[in-house]
């Protein structure tokens, strides 16, 4: 009974701001969007795109318009993993044993698989600024490899401390970058490489930089998120 | 200055010598009504002067201070009592409410002794005398309420003078409700019959007279004496019109102390709680309603 | 039509926590809201006639773009979802060490 | 000359200075109490009478003073208060957990009441008004029982809220705090609500009678040094909120015919006379000897409503008096009490008895203090009831004179109900090695003697005041006076001559006392028992239930008003768990509900 | 040293911090230190990030207003984090993440930026309020808190789609140019539950009984002071230049945050636990911050986030550590606390005093002064309620006091350490000082200017 009248409610809610955002004038019918008299327009003016030089726009907004938000992001991610940590902070670890056992084929196989995610990540990583993708795609396939890992041998413990590492290194390098943008251009973030040619490889000055400390940054914390959801206290 | 005093001294004196008097006759006529003789007129001096020559006991300061306060209270009070229009000892000063408020002094002074005697049935009695004072004030002051309100002067000889001049008449005629509950409140404070628990002989065991005797009691009997003298002729100058000249005062006091005596000897006695339950019922009814006649709607017959 | 069909399933992740006592089940009903979330936001910027905000070279211009902006967002708001979640889950299996149980009911002392 | 700024400072000053000196011994810490509120005395009696107190504000610049004979009335009064009360400080301290703290609060609330009476400034007065209450709350819990300083806190809180309410309804008509222009810029509906808000400060600050429940309560349980300050002093406060409300703004509600009086004026007069009665009744009942007069000083509380509500120059006099004589009569009599329970330690009357014997000089302290309150001829309560009485009669208030008159004899009863129980009757032998109180203690005993005496018998001066504010803040005329006589509507009453005349009718039976024959001296054991001898003194002792017939009446009754307090404040605790339940539970659903309920609401509503 | 130092340099400090987990306190230590020597420095105007002019990037506002917040923000975290280094020293990164979070909050100009350290600061809340060892309340916590933030996401969504960009000044402008209110209500609606979620305003806080009812010395004053008050600072700066509401949702908006008041003080009377009472108080103190700010009294809502934070850290602080010594939080067992340690009792009464207004406090000055400001906007029926509300909250503090002070029974052993007292020494202090002497707080009153200045004058 409390199920339905729930559902009923919240339907109603839901029709309720469908309906209201239907009559206001101001709000664009789904898919009636014009851009000019949105910020977006001047993203994609010609200019401004070659001027940051990432011929992916979003990559573009991302990383370089609005680089701030990602570093905000990157450190929600960083404060999860840490909580995770936090909260799973044993003595001594162990595997959590599950009751799948996996067999020969499998643990070795997925090593091999892990090598050829590794690469299409890097890929994905590098070409952000040309491709869709970037950091954080490439970051979450390294982290799936290292689940990858972990669910095919029930043995395998990855290098939590390698991770940390990486993790806090890669971080304090974006906020470096972020600083000697400050102190060799004007604010905070500012692209101070020449941003080359729209489509190259080597263009848009710090994005690529950028984008592959967060892809590694990214893959870091999610694997020891999960090494610490697979792993128990040492029940010594 | 001195002569008003020594004037006052003398309306004292002789009111006390009246009420003595008028007290005794009383009980002849009391004894009259009982089929019996009654004993001789001046037989409450007899009383009072044998109390005062025996030698009595004292339980201590407070209980011998005290009486001379209350006796030296009620003098003043009588002091300042005027006979009639122009016997009166200081001439504007005789406020209704001082009559009021010094008899209160006398009674705190004989409570403070009574309480002071050490002995509980002492205390009882007072409390029983404050009580019944509680119960039989109120309505007689709504009644003076109405009449200062409808004389417009509180002082008595003013009081008088209203009632006698031409176009009105006696306040127990204009206002009658207020005259009857005059009479209830009158007997309440003589403390005559159905109101006398506090004062009665018969519980002489526990009034506040219990402790006394020798030259306290005979100044207790002086101080009744004088008290009674006050409330009657309180009453005869609030109700009866007070007197143009000391004769009528004289036939008006006999008269009201007689019917009030008569009318007591026929009553029984309340409780203490019915006396209050009484005062609080009637005549303080009557007394508010005689108020709003005259006030508000302005009848005075 | 998918804006509407992103605001009902945003409110169907409310009706979840709404209705759900098992901690689990209130995370995954967090995620559908989140989900429901992402596909409003995009669907802002949609346009029929728009292609992705991907430039082949300078030059071609007079192209009709989606907007890139909401693109960018969802992209922060899905990581951030995945943080919460991530912490959710966390503290769902101290919950589970502590007290044996997902559900919020049957926990002994009353909070 | 003195300047009210620096005398504040010098308070807050010493406040600080008693602190450290009453760690290091509580004896030093006391006199120097007392020397600070007798510079504070002196210094505002020798200026302030002609009002060339020094106003000027230089070290607080966003204070503002000026002067006033209604404040300085005030003032000099409760600064007496203060002074005499002090002098008990050396005596009492040692008893009390936080005895350091005692003097401070003692003198920082002297210095708010000060601040309270000279300043101009709606605020500030309001600054002022806190600044007592909470320094006060603090002191009562010192004494017995907690419980009191929470209900005297919440009643006063009421109060002072009322009267910040009321001062932002002026600020908003008039759009200036100064509180004469205020309290004359208002008009129409406006000053009826700020009358009614300003009637609930003067209630709840004088515990007359819907809110009083605090009062014996907090007067009960004080340290005893502190309930004559409490109820000499802290209670006129509400006397002064009053006056502001009935005699200042004066709404122009609708008039009574008969006795041409505003409607808002009658109202307060029979509340007045309501909370007279039920002060008489219970304090007839009482067995405590502070509460008692806790409850005495609760019905002379509706005296003074009734007093000024009366609105006419008589009225406003006597109220005025009665504040002064009521102000020393209640303290006079609450310092004897605390004599006599710092020798035996209880103010309860069952345990109490024959305290003349050994402290004869509190006793007569006592019986002075108590002739005043009951409105006894030779003493200032009488003037002042008579004045009233006057007005009463004057305007034909027949409810009212009812009550007023009940309430003048019934306080004859219980005044003398302690008289009788503590002092009088059999002497306990427990209180034997009792000693009167030490001499420290009888100065201020003999000075209130002496004042109240002198209210009674030389009402030229204090009238002549009087007129001086009657004058300043109303339109009545001034009551004529001359060295012993008041004039009044009906009549004069020459206080002289009834002293004079008194003293002679003493004089008179004393003389009969001393012709007649010496009297046997025997000790209060050996009376009339109906031959049944009782060998323990505490038998004889007649002080339990004194007036028994006149409580069993109204027994019941007795308890109405303490029951609907407690009902409501278990009303609020019910809300309270209501609320937590509706907003606090566990389950995060009923939070949903509420973002729902309220998206609905507002979309909805904008939407239709 | 411009003012996005104060978020970058905590953030580097986090991510290095977690290499060597053992100098993470000392280095919290530092970063707050240098991030209030920073806020004195830094140039007040608009900040851009990223090289690109406002529209298009990100960039921060710094005026007085936010001047203010970050130094009380900055202060109080290095003061907590000092007072509990020995009980919690492994909380250095959290905190650090906790200063950028909050500054980022204060500081921003960007909507979505906004949300991205709402997010920061929430999460660095859950695992803070981890440490009550109540993983059931934390994780209500955090449903309710994403919940709240999505809703804020929902509603900025909204606004961008209706004015195309996320920068709040051109969105002021914007707004500004449009003029239909009717169609603002949704979206302001949305992010005022969101914020009021995270402000504790009345419906929306059913967390915070079990997260401040069980919290500790170091969750307590984190939660009810420090983010208190910097939600307070950006629920005030989005109510007077962004919603600025009117009509309709004006009244409901008023009538939530009186009855938020009075209501949460009925509970606080209604409770038993010494902590309940204080946390209904500080719920009822947010209500009241918001509602100052919704009449547009900006600067006495400043003093009076001020001052509640700084009293209730030191009521938080001190009732929590009792409890810790004591075991339970009932009144009835912390009676006579301060019957042996006088001056944590005189600090205490002081900070209650405060928070209750009564004279010669801090807390007096500022109510009298914004209540007048009240009768200004001529809000009567406001002031009754507030002043009502201030009664019950008068009877249940005098309550509360009373049973402390006065002991019945058996004394209770607690010790406080001595920087608890001299740090708490100081606070009260500036407490009475402040009642007393009010010549400084009218001098800031006109050097306040709200965002609306600055988007005049660009």
């Amino acid at each position: 009974m409390k199920k339905l009248f729930g559902l009923i409610l919240f339907m109603g809610l839901g029709v309720l701001i469908i309906l209201a955002l239907n009559n206001t004038i101001s709000f664009p019918k789904f898919g009636s969007v014009d851009l000019s008299d949105r910020v977006a327009d001047a993203y994609l003016d010609n200019d401004n795109v070659s001027e940051v030089g990432s011929a992916n726009i979003v990559t573009a907004i991302v990383v370089g318009y609005r680089g701030f938000d990602t570093l905000g992001e990157v450190t929600v991610l960083f404060i999860s993993a840490l909580g995770v940590a936090f909260l799973f902070s044993f003595k001594k670890e162990k595997r959590l044993d599950l009751k799948f056992k996996p067999n020969f084929m499998l643990k070795h196989g997925s090593k091999l698989l892990f090598g050829i995610m590794l690469v299409v990540s890097l890929y994905i990583i590098t070409h952000g600024h040309l491709t869709p993708g970037g950091g954080f795609p490439g970051g979450a396939i390294i982290a799936s490899g290292v689940l990858l890992l972990y669910l095919a041998d029930d043995k395998f413990r990855s290098n939590i401390k390698g991770f940390k590492v990486l993790e806090g290194v890669a971080g304090s390098l974006f906020v470096i970058i972020g600083l000697l943008g400050l102190i060799l251009a004007t604010s905070f973030l500012e692209n101070f490489i020449a941003s080359g040619t729209v489509g190259q490889l080597l263009s848009a000055g710090i994005i690529p930089i950028i984008y592959v400390l967060i892809g590694l940054k990214v893959g870091s914390e999610i694997a020891s998120v999960v090494d610490n959801f697979l792993t128990e206290e040492e029940s010594a | 200055m001195i002569v008003n005093i020594l004037v006052g001294i003398g309306i004292a004196l002789f009111g006390f010598a009246l009420q003595t008097s008028i007290g005794g006759i009383n009980r002849k006529i009391v004894g009259r009504l009982q089929k019996r003789h009654g004993p001789r007129w001046y037989q409450e001096f007899i009383d009072i002067f044998k109390l005062l020559s025996k030698r009595g006991i004292s339980h201590g300061w407070i209980y011998d201070f005290g009486v001379i306060m209350a006796l030296g209270g009620i003098i003043a009070t009588a002091m300042f009592m005027p006979l009639t229009v122009d016997i009166v000892a200081f001439k504007q000063f005789d406020n209704f409410f001082i009559f009021v408020y010094l008899l209160a002094v006398g009674m705190l002074g004989m409570a403070m002794s009574a309480s002071g005697s050490g002995n509980p049935w002492a205390s009882i009695g007072v409390m029983r005398a404050l009580t019944t004072m509680l119960a039989y004030e109120v309505p007689f002051l709504i009644v003076a309420l109405t009449i200062i309100n409808v004389s417009d002067s509180s002082s008595l000889t003013a009081i008088q003078a209203f009632q006698q001049t031409a176009g009105n008449n006696w306040f127990i005629i204009a206002l009658p409700l207020g005259g009857l509950v005059g009479v209830l409140s009158l007997m309440g404070m003589l403390g005559k019959k159905p109101f006398e628990t506090y004062i009665a002989p018969a519980e002489i065991a526990s009034g506040p007279m219990v402790e006394y005797g020798g030259k306290q009691l005979g100044m207790l009997f002086i101080l009744h004496e004088i008290s009674v003298f006050i409330e009657v002729s309180l009453f005869v100058h609030l109700f009866l019109g007070g007197a143009s000249n000391i004769f009528i005062f004289l036939i008006k006091y006999f008269t009201v102390y007689t019917v009030v005596n008569l009318i007591s000897n026929v009553n029984g006695r309340f409780k203490i709680d019915q006396v209050v339950k009484f005062f609080y019922k009637w005549p303080l009814l009557l007394a508010i309603i005689q108020a709003f006649i005259a006030i508000y709607l302005g009848w005075v017959i | 039509m998918i804006q509407y069909a992103a605001i009902l399933l945003f409110v169907l992740g409310l009706y979840g926590i709404f209705i759900s006592t098992n901690t689990i089940k209130m995370l995954v009903s967090l995620n559908i809201l989140e989900i429901g979330l992402n596909i409003f936001i995009i669907s802002i910027g949609f346009n029929y006639q728009g292609i992705a905000p991907i430039l082949s070279s300078v030059s071609d211009t007079g192209l009709i773009y989606v907007d890139p902006l909401p693109q960018a967002l969802v992209l922060t708001a899905i990581v951030i979802g995945v943080g919460t979640t991530a912490l959710g889950l966390a503290f769902a299996k101290s919950i589970y060490q502590k007290y044996q149980s997902f559900d919020l009911n049957d926990m002994e002392e009353s909070l | 000359m003195a300047n009210i700024e620096y005398l504040l400072l010098f308070l807050v000053g010493s406040a600080v200075i008693s602190y450290f000196l009453t760690r290091l011994n509580s004896f030093i810490g006391s006199i120097f109490t007392i020397f600070a509120t007798m510079f504070v005395f002196v210094s505002l009696a020798a200026y302030g009478f002609n009002m060339n107190l020094d106003t000027t504000v230089s070290l607080l610049p966003w204070f503002s003073f000026s002067q006033t004979y209604l404040g300085f009335f005030f003032v000099i009064i409760i600064a007496f208060i203060y002074l005499m009360v002090s002098f008990f400080h050396p005596y009492f301290l040692d008893k009390y957990p936080y005895k350091n703290s005692y003097n401070l609060l003692f003198l920082l609330s002297l210095a708010g009441i000060i601040g309270a009476f000279y300043t101009d400034h709606f605020l500030q007065l309001f600054f002022f008004f806190e600044m007592i209450i909470w320094t006060t709350m603090f002191l009562i819990p010192q004494g017995k029982s907690r419980e009191a300083a929470v209900s005297y806190f919440g009643f006063s809180l009421t109060g002072s809220v009322a009267l910040l309410i009321g001062i932002f309804v002026i600020y908003q008509n008039v759009g200036r705090f100064d509180i004469q222009a205020g309290l004359a810029g208002i008009s129409g509906t406006t000053s009826v609500f700020v009358f009614v808000l300003f009637m609930i400060a003067a209630l709840a600050k004088l515990g007359t009678f819907p809110l009083h429940i605090w009062l014996p309560l907090a007067h009960g349980n004080a340290p005893h040094p502190f309930s004559p300050v409490l109820s000499g002093a802290l209670v006129k406060l509400g006397a002064f909120i009053g006056i502001l409300a009935l005699i200042k703004i004066n709404p122009i509600g609708p008039v009574i015919g008969a006795i041409d009086l505003a409607l808002g004026q009658y109202i307060i007069a029979f509340i007045g006379s309501l909370s007279i009665v039920f002060g008489t009744l219970m304090a007839i009942k009482e067995d405590d000897a502070k509460k008692l007069l806790a409850y005495s000083s609760m019905s002379h509380g509706g005296y003074i409503l009734v007093a000024f509500s009366a609105l006419n120059g008589f009225a406003f006099a006597g109220g005025l008096y009665h504040i002064l004589a009521h102000a020393l009569a209640s303290a006079g009599a609450f310092m004897a009490i605390a004599a006599v329970a710092r020798a035996t330690g209880t103010t309860k009357m069952k345990e109490l008895g024959g305290m003349i014997h050994k402290m004869p000089i509190t006793y007569l302290a006592y019986l002075i203090a108590i002739i005043s309150m009951a409105g006894i001829p030779p003493m200032g309560g009488f003037i002042s009831k008579w004045l009233i009485f006057q007005a009463v009669i004057d305007r034909g208030m027949i409810l009212i004179a009812v009550a007023v008159f009940f309430g003048s004899v019934g306080s004859f009863l219980y005044v003398f109900r302690p008289l009788a129980a503590l002092f009088l009757g059999q002497e306990f032998r427990e209180y034997k090695h009792v000693k009167e109180a030490p001499l420290l203690m009888l100065i201020p005993t003999f000075i209130i003697m002496g004042l109240n005496i002198y209210t009674g018998v030389i009402p030229k001066q204090i009238i002549d005041f009087i007129n001086n504010i009657i004058g300043e803040n109303t339109a009545f005329a001034p009551v004529v006076a001359t060295t012993f006589t008041v004039t009044a509507t009906y009549g004069t009453l020459n206080a002289g001559l009834i002293a004079l005349i008194f003293g002679v009718g003493v004089a008179i039976a004393f003389i009969i006392f001393i012709l007649m024959k010496k009297s046997r001296k025997v000790e209060l054991m050996d009376t009339y028992t109906a031959a049944n001898f009782v060998h323990d003194e505490h038998l004889l002792h007649y002080s339990v239930d004194f007036y028994a017939p006149l409580e069993r009446m109204y027994e019941k009754q007795s308890h109405w008003m303490k029951k609907f307090y407690d009902a409501l404040a278990h009303k609020v605790k019910e809300v309270g768990k209501l609320a937590k339940y509706l907003f606090m539970s566990n389950n995060i659903g009923v939070t949903l509900i509420w973002i729902l309920v309220i998206i609905v609401l507002l979309i909805g509503v904008v939407a239709l | 040293m411009s003012a996005v130092l104060l978020i970058a340099i905590p953030l580097l400090a986090a991510f290095i911090s977690i290499l060597f987990k053992k100098y993470s306190i000392y280095l919290l230590f530092a970063v707050t230190i240098f991030n209030i020597a920073n806020v004195f420095l830094a140039t007040e105007g608009i900040i851009i990030i990223g090289g690109f002019s406002p529209p298009l990037g990100i960039s921060l506002l710094v005026d007085t207003y936010s001047k203010i917040a970050l130094l009380l923000v900055n202060a109080l975290v290095l003061v907590i984090a000092a007072l509990n280094v020995k009980a919690y020293p492994k909380y250095g990164t959290i905190l650090l993440l906790v200063v950028a979070g909050l500054n980022g909050l204060v500081l921003t100009n960007d909507l979505f930026n906004f949300f991205v350290f709402l997010e920061i600061s929430g999460i660095a809340a859950y695992l803070i309020t981890a440490s009550n060892k109540k993983p059931i309340t934390t994780f209500r916590y955090l449903v309710i808190g994403a919940i709240g933030s999505s809703l804020f996401l929902l509603g900025l969504i909204i606004l961008y789609s209706m004015f195309g960009t996320l920068n709040m000044v051109d969105m002021i402008k914007e707004i500004a140019l449009n003029n239909n209110y009717q169609e603002l209500v949704l979206p302001f609606t949305l992010m005022f539950i969101g914020l009021g979620v995270e402000a504790k305003l009345l419906p929306f806080n059913s967390w915070v009984k079990g997260i401040l009812g069980h919290s500790n010395t170091f969750s307590g004053p984190m939660i009810a002071s420090v983010y208190a008050s910097a939600m307070g600072f950006v629920l005030g700066r989005f109510i007077t230049n962004l919603f600025n509401f009117e009509g309709m949702l004006l009244t409901v908006v008023l009538v939530i945050l009186v009855a938020g008041i009075v209501l949460s003080d009925i509970m606080a009377f209604a409770s038993k636990k010494s902590r309940e009472i204080l946390l209904f108080s500080s719920v009822a103190q947010a209500s009241m911050i918001a509602l100052l700010f919704v009449n547009g009294i900006i600067i006495w809502a400043v003093y009076l986030i001020i001052a509640n934070a700084l009293s209730k850290t030191v009521m938080f602080m001190i009732i929590n550590k009792a409890q810790k010594d004591v075991g339970s939080d009932e009144v009835k067992s912390l009676q006579g606390l301060f019957a042996n340690n006088l001056v944590i009792g005189i600090i205490f009464t002081i900070a209650t005093l405060s928070v209750m207004g009564l004279p010669l406090l801090v807390g007096f000055t500022i109510k009298l002064n914004f209540l007048t400001e009240l009768a200004d906007a001529g809000q009567i029926w406001t002031i009754a309620f507030i002043l009502i509300a201030s009664v019950v909250e008068g009877i249940y503090f005098v309550k509360l006091l009373l049973k402390l002070w006065y002991p019945e029974g058996n004394l209770i052993k607690v010790n406080y350490h001595l920087s608890f007292k001299l740090v708490f020494a100081i606070i009260a202090l500036a407490l009475l000082t402040f009642g007393v002497y009010q010549a400084p707080l009218d001098k800031l009153d006109n050097t306040v200017d709200t965002v609306m200045e600055v988007v005049n004058n660009g």
